[in-house]
């Protein structure tokens, strides 16, 4: 369906700032997250976690544990129907469910410390902690890997014995860890750089971190005799969830109803399954609902933080600062299963950029550790993190503002983006024109202090979305979404419909009906929310105007073209429409039941022309010269949201992606022991940022409207994460004047830079 | 007639061949006649692409029309966090 | 295995649990008592979102045996709000949207009304440090720090 | 698992010494409530002693403080009377954990719980603090604090054994103490390096005694005699502060692990005693 629009630029509603509708129950704790459900007969489910990172299992017996008092039901592997790589795909599901199923529950071998390798279910939690370790597993123990780049060396050890590199001509004849290899190429590399004044060149590397949601993963299955089941989860994607659960276990779609709970963050890390198709097995094999929670350490070792990198960039331009250009290699682990962002990453890292000369080589590589999930902006923060820095040497070496040096080199409507088509309207100079102008600029840093400065950028989606809006006899309206809540969108769609049906907001309230309730709805994820549910609720709103105007006409026996809506009333229009009172929207409403029925608009869409969402980010920023620690003390986000819909939920996401950004910079990594187990698996020593950590995060929205959107949406979620590790590293190079190339930048290692040691 | 390209991530999947003719007024006509006129591109087209029409990414949308003279280039399907 | 008898007030109401020696108070609140706004995040009194108020201190509830709350008294989350009206920090959180998820808000706003309590005059550090045990991962607390200064500012009556 | 709540130390002395498997003292219980919920810990029996009388006061004692072993650091932070004789010891006791943690956390749990990165630990031999410990048959020995802990995890107290109170005794004039720690977040983290510095200064401002103590950087807290004597009897100028740093450096012995490196927690325990000692006489030079 071709959606027809022209993009509106004046706003009734839109744009101000009124409560959520889920808020009062946000702050009373009446809100029901994933482990708040309870259920008659309930039990507790819990997982069995390989301990070793690499090793094959050679038997499981349950037996023991099965004969506790109080198991009511054991699955491990052979509990799984065996989904083959080309196993039959119900419903839209963008990941391999092979792997998915995979890593779910071992097969074979367990592929990092924490991968799944039984659960039981039982009456209580301490039953079931202890029927885990009644069950003996044999293990034959591998040589095992989890950095990148000994993961690429021949000899290293092979997480999957059969895996021959794809996209490489001629394949190579050798299984490998590099699980795929992708070129990505333009124009003449050797020419761009004969014709560089300046080349610079750095390896730089970042360490994985965890989306740090502070819900971990829970889940409440129920399954009955016939097959039919339900199950209540924290998920982004509920329909996602219905899809891969049915494949992985072999039920049809209709036998499976998801309901979506409030989700207590998300960041990309819950649009997989890790719980739910065990907790539904758990559920058939006892005839019992079963809720499984994952303790925090469970979700640092067994959800899907993001790839480690190790990146080798070099970047030529001309004495006037203009970029000639880029070849870089970009290798980015994806845990124990392909499909780690790189190429994702890759493309993102130079998209700001008008260069016209590049080569990417993009290795996506397995390793020892839990497989990969989204974690915003997949892939970006860390190729941006090494180009970013590169340009902040260049700038330095030709004395150019590194402002300056990349409004030389912003990519605008017109230019050709770096992955190929032509970007329409974006706002990347208008990002940078608003950071060079912006007050906090003029203040100099002092001693030990500098300012670092980096750009972002995010390509967006839409993707499928369902939405009805339901108009209530009183005049108030119900819009039901297919798309998780996780930071406020209800507010957005409430403000969208009520701008669009020119009703109070206070009159429209929104839900998230469950899979039985909606045609088919994408994760909420990639930034598309606001965008592609916004499009869908405008939408299904035009369809109730249609519908009333339809009523009006009815009623006073004319032409439905011989009517308008105008100002929330359906008048008469035109010189023979006659002379009718206007019908406001309350009264069509009230008059509904006797005039053909409810009023209800709906709208099923496959939402495309997201746009693509820059910024750019200034941090400023102290080092202890003595200690190496880093104090941030100004930090201002830039960033283009098409259309703020809801500024404070706007704003809120540039805050916290810059925190999550600075975390990752700074603190945040996943420690291995030399036996591959994690060693920092709680929030002690995964060290997400403090409220005492940060300063205010000043933020500038900028507004270039999308075309693709009729309010002018542009989704805001991932490009926030983009810019901070450059920003902050960028600062921190020039205040101990060494260039730092790894993240986190903590204080041993940024000692260590000032020292000079290794 | 259209002329597609490949986005700068598949190029290398193809062989080197960036630019594919095809006569279509779909982009269910346009994925359907280069899966028939180009074999080298069926890894590409395998593993499941968006098109951009005139710098707007499609993803799922077979059914959208391709103007005569379009840019139309092939990219991988991106979601996100 | 024999349970445990407890004998508590909860939100100044007397409350009676049978609990294992090994449970924690957040454990009774959510599975015994069915009070589910406190939230367990990590169980290990990293991250504040189980935070309660036990004899009138800040605690995690996490990181308290379900028994040692015998004959005390529990305050939560549920408690804060009055009949039919929002506590002024309740209030200001919607109005500011100083919540993203809002799994992390109950913790934020237990440890933020005891803060008020003590001092009603904090400047921007003291409030960050006080949250300090309060993770949130959505916001990055720029909103949170503004909404309690703003309402320790109204209830001062500036 | 069983939990007790005696109403007197004898009770509890008597639980403790008689439980034929593991027994655990809860006080504040944020270390024992983690190491029950990772299992790492699975005793037959928890004894809360926060029902005994005394265990939450903070007595007046000799023109010291006896602070029992149930005070929680929230309680100790606010007694004006401590923290005027020991800032250090206090803001050593103020920086474990999170505002929560402090609704429960005891400067007593944290010498027993034998952290090598402790934070109190320090600062409480810095000022020369004792632990009274009650034993099941009735008996009261006090101990350096210095002497609870014998290495990670592990403490002299014997089966039955309870640290009831640390007594901080009188700080003599002139005198003042200081504890810095490194720690990557500003909050909520473990001690890279912990330095403790107590010194007392003659009339004319040198400093006539001083003791010099570092956490996290062995397996218990380490005492710096060299560092003391770097400083004893300077004013302490550059030259003195800069010995004090290198005896610092010199003395530590730490280990590379998840939170910092060998040569780094050597470093940094110089840099944080130079400036703990600098803290310190400024406030012993407030205090004359």
């Amino acid at each position: 369906m071709e959606l027809e629009f022209t993009t509106r630029t004046t706003f009734d509603k839109v744009g101000t700032r009124p409560p959520r509708p889920d808020g009062t129950d946000k702050v009373t704790g009446r809100a029901l997250y994933g482990a708040d459900l309870a259920g008659a007969g309930m039990l507790v489910g819990k997982v069995l976690r390989s301990p070793h990172a690499h090793a094959r299992i050679l038997a499981i017996d349950t037996s023991r544990a099965s004969a506790l008092p109080g198991v009511k039901a054991v699955v491990t592997r052979d509990d799984f129907p065996g989904i083959g790589p080309d196993g039959k795909v119900k419903g839209e599901v963008e990941e391999n469910v092979w792997d998915v199923a995979r890593n779910v529950m071992a097969r074979d071998k367990a592929l990092y410390e924490g991968h799944a390798v039984a659960a039981v279910a039982a009456t209580s939690t301490a039953v079931a902690r202890q029927a885990l370790k009644l069950i003996d597993v044999t293990w034959q123990v591998l040589p095992h890997v989890t950095d990148v780049d000994e993961a690429m060396k021949p000899g290293a050890p092979l997480v999957h014995e059969d895996m021959i590199t794809a996209g490489m001509d001629p394949a190579p004849e050798e299984p490998s860890n590099i699980a795929e290899y992708t070129r990505i190429e333009m124009g003449d590399i050797e020419a761009g750089f004969a014709a560089a004044d300046v080349i610079v060149e750095q390896t730089f590397r970042t360490e994985a971190a965890h989306q740090g949601y502070i819900e971990p993963h829970a889940c409440v299955a129920s399954t009955s005799e016939d097959g039919v089941a339900e199950l209540w989860c924290c998920t982004q994607g509920h329909f996602s969830v219905r899809d891969m659960c049915a494949n992985i276990l072999g039920m049809d779609l209709a036998n499976l109803r998801v309901t979506s709970s409030e989700i207590g963050g998300g960041f990309g890390g819950k649009t997989t399954v890790f719980l739910e198709p065990v907790a539904l097995l758990l559920s058939r094999k006892s005839g019992r609902p079963v809720k499984m929670t994952m303790s925090r350490d469970e979700v640092f070792r067994a959800s899907g933080p993001t790839s480690s990198t190790s990146i080798t960039a070099r970047i030529g331009a001309t004495r006037d600062g203009r970029i000639t250009a880029c070849d870089a290699s970009f290798r980015y682990q994806g845990g124990a299963f392909p499909g780690s962002p790189v190429s994702y990453g890759a493309v993102c890292g130079m998209a700001p950029y008008d260069c016209p000369n590049v080569v990417l080589d993009c290795y996506d590589v397995v390793v020892n550790r839990p497989k990969a999930a989204a974690y915003r902006a997949p892939g970006a923060p860390m190729a941006s993190f090494a180009i970013e820095s590169l340009l902040d040497e260049i700038a330095g070496k030709l004395d150019i503002d590194p402002v300056e040096l990349r409004l030389r080199n912003a990519v605008k409507e017109g230019s050709s983006s770096v992955y190929g088509p032509t970007f329409g309207a974006i706002g990347f100079v208008e990002c940078l024109e608003a950071a060079r102008d912006h007050p906090s600029l003029e203040a100099a840093p002092g001693a030990n202090r500098a300012r670092g400065i980096a750009a972002g950028f995010w390509p967006n989606y839409g993707g499928q979305t369902s939405v009805t809006v339901n108009v209530n006899n009183d005049g108030t309206v119900l819009v039901s979404l297919g798309t998780p809540d996780i930071g406020g969108s209800r507010a957005s769609m409430c403000l969208m419909a009520a701008e669009e049906l020119q009703i109070p907001y206070e009159r429209v309230k929104a839900i998230i009906a469950d899979t039985s309730a909606l045609g088919h709805n994408d994760t909420t994820g990639g930034s598309r929310v606001t965008h592609s549910a916004g499009l869908a609720t405008i939408e299904a709103s035009r369809r109730v105007i249609d519908t009333m105007k339809q009523r009006a006409a009815a009623l006073w026996d004319i032409d439905v073209e011989a009517v308008v809506w105008d100002q929330g009333c359906v008048r008469p229009s035109g010189a023979n429409a006659g002379d009718h009172e206007p019908l406001t929207f309350e009264a069509i409403a009230a008059m509904a039941p006797s005039t053909g029925g409810p009023i209800a608009g709906h709208a099923e869409i496959n939402a495309e022309g997201a746009g693509a969402s820059f910024a750019v980010h200034v941090c400023d920023l102290e080092v202890d010269p003595e200690t190496g620690r880093v104090t941030v003390l100004n930090y201002l986000a830039v960033q283009d949201a098409g259309k703020a819909i809801h500024p404070d939920y706007v704003e809120g996401q540039y805050q916290g992606g810059v925190a999550q950004g600075i975390g990752w910079a700074l603190n945040e990594e996943y420690i291995y022991g030399s036996d591959g187990v994690l060693q920092n698996p709680g929030f002690l020593d995964y060290r997400i940022p403090v409220a005492s950590d940060l300063p205010m995060i000043d933020t500038v929205i900028v507004e270039v409207p999308n075309p693709g959107h009729p309010y002018g949406v542009r989704g805001v979620g991932e490009t926030p994460i983009v810019p901070p590790l450059a920003a902050v590293a960028n600062a921190v190079s020039r205040a101990i004047d060494r260039r730092m190339t790894e993240t986190p930048m903590s204080p041993p290692r940024i000692l260590a830079a000032i020292d000079g040691s290794p | 007639m259209i002329d597609v390209r490949l986005g700068a991530t598949l190029r290398s999947m193809a062989g080197g061949r960036q630019s594919f003719p095809v006569e279509a007024g779909t982009v269910g006509q346009v994925l359907e006649r280069l899966q028939g006129a180009y074999p080298e591109l069926s890894a590409v087209l395998d593993r499941g692409v968006a098109v951009s029409i005139d710098g707007r990414i499609y993803r799922d949308s077979l059914l959208q029309r391709v103007p005569d003279g379009a840019e139309v280039y092939l990219m991988p399907r991106v979601a996100g966090g | 295995m024999s349970l445990q008898h407890v004998t508590t007030t909860v939100n100044g109401d007397a409350a009676e649990f049978l609990c294992d020696a090994t449970e924690t108070l957040l454990d009774a609140l959510r599975d015994r008592l069915g009070l589910t706004g406190s939230k367990e995040g990590c169980a290990s009194g990293d991250c504040g979102a189980c935070s309660v108020m036990l004899e009138g201190r800040l605690v995690c509830a996490c990181l308290v045996l379900a028994a040692e709350a015998d004959g005390r008294e529990v305050e939560t989350i549920e408690g804060m709000a009055g009949t039919g009206e929002l506590h002024p920090l309740q209030t200001k959180f919607l109005e500011l949207g100083a919540l993203q998820c809002g799994v992390c808000t109950p913790g934020f706003l237990v440890a933020a009304k005891a803060l008020l309590e003590e001092h009603p005059d904090p400047d921007e550090t003291e409030v960050r440090y006080w949250l300090a045990g309060n993770l949130c991962r959505c916001t990055g607390y720029d909103k949170i720090i503004r909404a309690v200064l703003e309402t320790a500012a109204d209830l001062r009556g500036q | 698992m069983r939990y007790e709540a005696p109403r007197t130390l004898a009770d509890a002395t008597g639980m403790l010494a008689s439980c034929p498997g593991a027994a655990r003292v809860l006080a504040g219980g944020t270390d024992l409530l983690v190491a029950l919920r990772s299992g790492l810990v699975e005793p037959e029996l928890v004894v809360d002693i926060k029902r005994i009388p005394g265990m939450e006061d903070i007595v007046a004692e000799d023109g010291g403080w006896r602070v029992g072993a149930a005070v929680p650091g929230a309680v100790l932070s606010r007694h004006d009377g401590v923290r005027r004789q020991w800032p250090g010891v206090v803001e050593a006791v103020e920086l474990i954990g999170s505002t929560q943690i402090q609704g429960r956390a005891t400067m007593v749990g944290n010498l027993c719980n034998a952290s090598p990165a402790a934070d109190s630990v320090p600062a409480m031999m810095a000022a020369g603090a004792l632990a009274r410990v009650a034993g099941p048959d009735g008996r009261e020995r006090d101990v350096p604090v210095g002497d609870v802990a014998t290495g990670p995890g592990i403490t002299s107290l014997a089966t039955g054994e309870v640290v009831t109170s640390v007594f901080l005794p009188e700080a003599p004039a002139r005198s003042a103490d200081a504890y810095l720690r490194l720690i990557p977040r500003t909050e909520m983290d473990i001690a890279v390096v912990g330095a403790a510095v107590s010194l007392t200064l003659d009339e004319g401002g040198r400093c006539a005694a001083a003791k010099v103590v570092l956490g996290a950087v062995g397996p218990r807290a380490l005492v710096v005699e060299d560092g003391a004597a770097a400083i004893v009897g300077t004013s302490l100028d550059d030259e003195a502060v800069a010995a004090l740093e290198a005896a610092a450096s010199a003395a530590a012995q730490p280990i590379d692990d998840k939170r910092g490196t060998v040569s780094y927690r050597r470093k940094v325990a110089g840099v944080l005693a130079r400036r703990a000692a600098r803290i310190a006489a400024t406030r012993a030079g407030e205090r004359s």
